[in-house]
């Protein structure tokens, strides 16, 4: 039968500066390059290409283009190339097409709709470079009032999680992403004063020591969950769901369990890892009670418990459920999450904006007045540290980032994650592609963009006119809305632009 | 004296190393095309990146201290300074009788046969005054130049 | 303190070099029956073929002495030594006292009685002035018949061959090279020396040399007669002990020392091809004229010397020796005989590669390599190291075998170590 | 036609001064005016006002409700609005005198009354809470009337002008007491409604503020959470809330309340003794919505005592000073030295740092 298939991108090579050297033939696990021996010349294949340029960087000699590959359909606003190459590939496997990272498709990016406020005369902007300026930041329940008895603090608060900085690295599990990725991202977290999240495949013995940065997941599939576990960790997330594929649970193939990842994920080498749809523990509100707190149990009440949800449709009832629940923080996951691996149809068609779902549940807690007993951690689509800042403004107490993390550990985001063949040694566990990404560079690369966004939101921040995060928080003044409807500024609880 | 370590499990393989010792030797030390395009007898990398996937790391001259090199090299070509601690093979005098390769029990001397037959090996890019440059050209800093 | 060292090459220089290590100024006389400066003595071949120059064979640079504080004596031969009195006469009728003395005066060639060098055209190839007067007589054309195929005859005809000198080998063993090839590399070697026109007669050795006042020719035991327009005997290097015969330095084939390279007699030490030392695979005194075993007990001799307590660990015996760009590297026991030994053969005759690794309960005892001879050194270093390889043998004669087939801890242990130390 | 304070948010710059007598006597208005009238450059004409404590000691346990009405139709609705819910036992015109730099304004009366005892028992609320939820109600759903003051035995008196033509459009000479605070207004824009001038009041306490706040988005909505209507987006509004709510509803300790609203520095806290850091972290973590954030230098007054403070990083000029059994703070020394030529100290208080004055006796605000 022939393949239908065409490339998708085009690699040039400029001839004049390559030099025959093999480093893009040792590096592309795709094996987009090889060397001729009769030619005794590096040649390229377009078809093998997913343009995830590490040969482009890798190339000594900067060589290496990789282009669109020019070949046209007969324009049609319909039936796009990626529709049509989309229905070949199914006509040919009879597969559910899979895909890797977030959705990409060109819906609106209300972060870009939005915009920050500054001082000018009224109000003095402070500069960050001789004032203090405070991020910290406590992630827990809060009780609604303190009392002081004799001048002296009454109320015993719950363990809370403190924060250098409201960015949290999101929950991707030891199997999805390498050991290295793991240690970078820990290492990371302890450098600068914030949380990494295990994900749901369990904390490997090496990574132990950052527990006082982990915060460790249960999920569907309960991998690596064990008493141990649970209290090596500052905190646990149930994940109930995931932005990327809300309703969907998980699979991690057999050949990614190695060794390593079986004793981690507690699972017999080389079998499917497979994380149902639902817990099968959690068929309601009140099974989600209990479960939260078995764990507040298991772990002596010492462990804030959150709860990890895909922002779909009725998300703000949800979420307040969750909070009377008794989960101390509430993570929202909207539909541009990332993913190791999920069904393309899913990703893309399944959820809401994060920005919406966000705005949604801080002022149904709000309204309901319970907003201060849990706090609320916005997961996916942060790019950089306005959107952390806007995410703040509407009312979030820290953001989750996952995408930027990796992106900060050299991915570049090709969405081949499901593949195993991450060239970037991020996603994958083959170990000749895991080596490459070294921890140590990683993790200083990984702190170094937390550092980077700590700078730009002090900047931020002084701009405003503000020095601690939490004047921030919820403060929506600061945000007007721009190319948005009436009814999308209502639901953000934002002012048009000039109003 | 500070040395090139490696650490094998970062070693990509890449063997871009090879590449810029090749270039740090060159007439062209600036640039890598011109290095291997237009210099007409290339010099043979003086670092060997030893490979069994998933294993592979780079090794060099470990400019021992009694230098096994050195007190078997016939010519006293192969000398190690004794202020620097480095190991060099003064190529006008070596005659390529490969008695240093006999010796170096971490077979990190190449034989350079393209020309007059000389032995080839690390000198830590003491020319260059800088740190090697395949310490310095690693891409995932899987070779350390430090004193231990 | 006062150091006298007997001799001017490898050993000497290492015991140089081994002394102000350790003793930065006491004077040091040095005395050389030959005229250079320290020269390389493995060179003169190349000097014969015109691939180096008589500056170029120097083996250190021409401010060695100076630089060190040498005080030479060259071109006077130390006759005699009064171990008593500490005093070295020489041929002058010069009297050198000393506090502590070296011997280093090397081998001398060995020439069997029917061989002696009475008539002209007769030739060692040991020394820099042999060479000298090989070179006045060899010419395109002229022919010459060499005693003896092992590495200085067969060096002596490489470097003649390059002059276009017609060249016979006689050799009276069955195979060039002996003492370091087993047959099957010895064959490669021959194959291709013929391959340069160099011819050979194996199995037999020169039984009388023709000719009246100058060499005209050879009759060999085999009965053959071959012309010749100048003879070269180098059947063998023997150790030149007559500085101390009659003296109490005890002898044995060498002269005899102790781990730290000093003889019998207090103060006086030995190194080099004059002296034994101990044998690393052999466990036992020999002689091991070679000059990187040279060099090393010459350094320890003069550490020693200096008051320095160093061992010298022993040797054993190794070569890298290459003929028209044909190199080989062969150390320890190559043709092993009994059963202790195991032997892992790699033979190759389209790429005129050989490899043959001798094993003695799991540890590399010997090895030869021909023609891909690269990294060699890593089986000289598991030798000396007597590492038990069982674990990697399968991997040692592949053409990558390197570090990387070594257990994960011995290698991070060795590249860790940054290399050896003394 | 413009949006006034409680459509839409307008900053404001200002002068503020405040004069209390620790010993609890009363003193005429005079002062007050001449204080403020001397930094009449802070203010542009577009607000003044004063609070007086201990200006009614003829009904010391009525609720005074000074109020503007835009129409008779909003005093009519207001006064059937008490008929319901309280006893009244006084009720006239606010006297005034016409003064040329003030324009015509609301119909300005004031009621004397009590919570009606059935009223509290069948909402089972504390005096108190009934009155903050009248005002609330008043403002929120009695279109044109407006709750200047609700307190005891105080009362504030404020107009669209220059703040020395408002005291003596109120004829406050005329009153005597033994706190008194004024403000000054510069507004960046105001329709000029008389409402929106200052003080802000809640029961007995009332604010003067210069500054403007830029945490007043997440006060203001972590104000709501406990049922606070924000009317007039003034941060005065909401700081008079903040203390309301920590000081009245959670009744934490002034110093307490001063911690939330203007935090030391986390630097600052980690040198803290391990009980009193603690008590601070917990402060910033609970309250953290209520720190007040930019520049502010405000006046707190109560029955029991003024309380002066600036935000965090002192970006608005506050002074104070004693004379005897006198507290006097203001924006500017000057405004202080006007009527108290020879203070015995005079000080300008850190960042954060109040300056408490209490009643003699009373141990808080």
């Amino acid at each position: 039968m022939i393949n239908y298939s065409t490339p998708e991108f085009l690699i040039e090579r400029d001839r004049n500066r390559c030099i025959d050297c093999k480093v893009c033939v040792r590096q592309c696990a795709n094996e987009a390059h090889s060397f001729d021996e009769e030619e005794q010349k590096v040649v390229s294949h377009d078809e093998k290409c997913v343009a995830c340029h590490r040969c482009v960087v890798m190339c000594p000699t900067h060589a290496l283009t990789i282009k669109r590959f020019p070949l046209e359909f007969r324009q049609n606003s319909l039936w796009t190339g990626r529709t049509i190459k989309d229905i070949y590939m199914q006509a040919e496997t009879g597969g559910i097409l899979s895909t890797g990272m977030g959705n990409d498709k060109p819906y609106p990016i209300y972060w870009d709709h939005m915009l920050l406020n500054a001082s000018q005369v009224t109000n003095p902007s402070i500069d960050p470079l001789r004032e203090p300026m405070e991020l910290k930041t406590f992630i827990g329940r809060k009780p609604d009032r303190l009392e002081f008895k004799d001048g002296k603090l009454a109320t015993k608060l719950s363990t809370q999680l403190e924060l250098d900085l409201p960015v949290i690295f999101s929950a991707m599990s030891y199997g999805s992403i390498s050991l290295n990725a793991h240690k970078s991202l820990a290492k990371a977290s302890q450098v600068e004063g914030t949380f990494w999240n295990t994900g749901e495949g369990g904390l490997h013995r090496d990574l132990y020591e950052y527990g006082p940065n982990t915060i460790v997941q249960v999920a569907s599939g309960r991998f690596g969950v064990n008493p141990e576990y649970l209290n090596a960790g500052a905190a646990i997330e149930i994940k109930i769901g995931q932005g990327a594929k809300p309703g969907i649970g998980g699979h991690l193939p057999g050949e990614k369990v190695d060794w390593e990842v079986s004793k981690t994920r507690m699972i017999p080498e080389g079998t499917d890892a497979i994380s149902p749809a639902p817990h099968h523990d959690i068929y309601s509100i009140e099974d989600l009670h209990q479960l939260i707190f078995s764990l507040k149990e298991a772990t002596n009440y010492k462990k804030p418990v959150g709860v990890k949800i895909a922002a779909v449709h009725n998300v703000a009832a949800i979420a307040s459920g969750i909070a009377r629940a008794g989960a101390d923080f509430i993570t929202l996951d909207g539909f541009r999450g990332g993913t190791g691996s999920a069904p393309l149809r899913t990703r893309d068609s399944v959820g809401i904006p994060i920005e919406l779902a966000l705005a949604a549940v801080d002022t149904r807690l709000r309204n309901e007045g319970i907003r201060g007993s849990v706090s609320i951690i916005s997961a996916s689509s942060i790019r950089n540290s306005s959107d952390v800042v806007k995410a703040i403004a509407l009312g979030a107490d820290a953001v989750y980032i996952g995408t930027a993390a990796l992106i900060s550990l050299g991915c570049h985001v090709c969405q081949k994650c499901n593949t195993g063949k991450c060239n970037w040694g991020i996603a994958t566990q083959n170990p000749n592609l895991t080596k490459r990404l070294n921890p140590e560079i990683g993790a200083q690369r990984a702190a170094n963009l937390l550092l980077a966004w700590k700078r730009e939101i002090k900047e931020m921040l002084g701009g405003m006119g503000i020095n601690a995060l939490e004047s921030l928080r919820g403060n929506r003044l600061m945000l007007r809305g721009i190319g948005l409807s009436d009814r999308d500024l209502k639901i953000l609880g934002i002012n048009a632009a000039g109003e | 004296m500070k040395k090139v370590y490696a650490k094998e499990e970062y070693c990509l393989g890449c063997r871009l190393c090879e590449v810029h010792c090749i270039v740090a030797h060159s007439d062209y030390k600036n640039d890598i095309v011109k290095a291997f395009k237009k210099q007409e007898q290339r010099p043979l990398p003086r670092v060997i990146v030893e490979e069994n996937r998933p294993v592979s790391f780079a090794l060099q001259c470990r400019h021992c201290e009694d230098a096994p090199c050195t007190t078997a090299c016939i010519t006293g070509a192969m000398q190690k300074d004794p202020v620097t601690g480095v190991v060099t093979c003064e190529e006008s005098r070596c005659v390529g009788c490969w008695t240093c390769i006999l010796a170096c029990p971490f077979g990190a001397i190449a034989r350079n046969e393209q020309g007059k037959k000389v032995a080839s090996k690390c000198d830590l890019c003491s020319e260059l005054g800088d740190i090697p440059a395949c310490v310095k050209n690693c891409p995932n800093a899987a070779m350390v130049f430090e004193e231990r | 303190m006062k150091y006298v060292i007997v001799g001017n090459s490898a050993a000497a220089i290492g015991a140089v070099e081994g002394i102000r290590k350790v003793d930065k100024d006491s004077p040091i006389t040095l005395i050389s029956d030959e005229p250079y400066h320290t020269y390389s003595r493995p060179l003169i071949s190349y000097y014969l073929a015109g691939k180096v120059s008589q500056e170029k064979m120097y083996y250190r640079n021409e401010d060695f002495y100076q630089v060190n504080k040498v005080e030479t004596i060259l071109g006077v031969k130390a006759e005699g030594l009064d171990a008593a009195e500490k005093v070295v006469t020489l041929l002058n009728g010069q009297k050198v006292g000393y506090d502590k003395l070296l011997i280093a005066t090397g081998g001398k060639p060995f020439v069997p009685p029917n061989l002696i060098l009475q008539k002209s055209g007769m030739y060692s190839f040991i020394k820099l002035d042999d060479v000298k007067e090989i070179e006045k007589i060899a010419k395109s054309g002229s022919k010459t018949v060499i005693i003896g195929a092992g590495l200085i005859g067969l060096k002596a005809a490489e470097g003649l061959a390059k002059l276009g000198v017609d060249i016979t080998v006689v050799e009276l063993a069955n195979r060039v090279l002996s003492a370091i090839l087993d047959e099957e590399a010895a064959a490669f070697v021959q194959d291709n020396l013929e391959e340069h026109g160099i011819k050979f007669e194996l199995n037999t050795t020169a039984d009388k040399i023709l000719g009246e006042d100058k060499v005209s020719g050879v009759v060999l035991q085999n009965g053959k007669e071959l012309e010749c327009d100048f003879l070269i005997v180098a059947i063998g290097v023997v150790p030149n002990t007559d500085l101390v015969k009659g003296s109490e330095v005890k002898l044995n084939r060498g002269i005899v020392v102790d781990e730290h390279m000093e003889t019998n007699v207090p103060g006086v030490y030995a190194a080099g091809d004059v002296s034994e030392g101990y044998d690393t695979i052999y466990k036992q005194q020999r002689v091991l004229p070679i000059l990187p075993n040279a060099y090393r007990q010459g350094e320890n001799a003069g550490k020693n010397m200096a008051g320095a307590e160093s061992v010298y660990a022993g040797g054993f015996a190794m070569n890298s020796i290459g003929f028209f760009d044909y190199p080989m590297i062969t150390a320890g026991i190559i043709k092993p005989e009994g059963d202790e030994f195991e032997s892992l053969v790699q033979s190759d005759p389209a790429c005129k590669s050989y490899k043959k690794i001798v094993l003695r309960q799991d540890v590399i005892v010997g090895f030869i390599y021909l023609n891909k001879v690269d990294r060699a050194g890593i089986i000289t270093g598991l030798i000396s190291d007597q590492v038990n390889v069982s674990t990697f043998k399968q991997a040692l004669l592949e053409d990558d075998f390197g570090y990387i087939d070594f257990p994960v801890e011995e290698r991070k242990v060795r590249m860790l170590k940054g290399g050896r130390s003394a | 036609m413009l949006m006034r304070e409680g459509d839409i948010r307008i900053p404001s710059g200002c002068a503020i001064s405040g004069i209390m007598n620790k010993k609890g006597q009363v003193f005429s208005g005079g002062d007050i005016i001449k204080s403020i009238a001397l930094m009449h450059d802070r203010s542009n004409g577009l607000g003044g006002g004063f609070a007086a404590y201990g200006i009614y000691p003829e009904y010391p346990d009525h609720y005074a409700f000074h109020m503007f009405y835009d129409d008779v139709k909003a005093k009519e609705n207001t006064e059937y609005f008490f008929h319901l819910n309280y006893e009244m036992d006084a009720s006239e015109k606010i006297p005034i005198r016409k003064v040329k730099g003030i324009g015509p304004g609301p119909i300005i009366w004031r009621y004397f009354v009590r919570p009606r005892e059935e009223k509290l028992f069948e909402l089972e609320m504390s005096e108190e809470d009934f009155v903050a939820k009248s005002v609330f109600q008043i403002n929120g759903t009695i279109p044109g009337a407006f709750v200047v003051s609700s307190g005891k035995n105080m009362g504030a008196f404020k107009a669209v002008g220059f703040p020395e033509d408002v005291g003596e459009f109120y004829r406050l000479d005329e009153y005597k007491a033994y706190i008194w605070t004024a403000h000054g207004r510069f507004p960046t824009n105001t329709p000029g409604w008389w409402g929106g001038a200052h003080p802000f009041t809640l029961l007995d306490w009332s604010i003067v503020h210069n500054g403007e706040i830029s945490s007043y988005g997440a006060n203001k909505r972590y104000l709501e959470m406990f049922g606070y209507k924000l009317a007039l987006q003034t941060d005065t509004e909401a700081i008079t809330y903040c203390f309301d709510l920590l000081l009245r509803q959670h009744k934490v300790p002034l110093e307490v309340a001063v911690t939330a609203l203007a935090a030391p520095f986390w630097r600052d806290i980690e040198k803290m003794t391990p009980e009193k850091r603690e008590a601070v972290t917990a402060i910033r973590n609970i309250y953290g919505p209520l720190l007040l954030n930019g520049p502010f230098s405000i006046i707190l007054g109560s029955r029991n005592g003024i309380m002066a403070l600036n935000d965090r990083v002192k970006l608005r000029s506050l002074v104070a000073a004693t004379k005897g059994d006198f507290l006097y703070v203001a924006s500017e020394e000057s405004a202080i030295r006007e009527i108290c030529a020879e203070p015995d100290t005079v000080w300008a208080p850190k960042g954060g740092e109040p300056v408490i004055g209490l009643l003699e006796g009373v141990d808080t605000l």
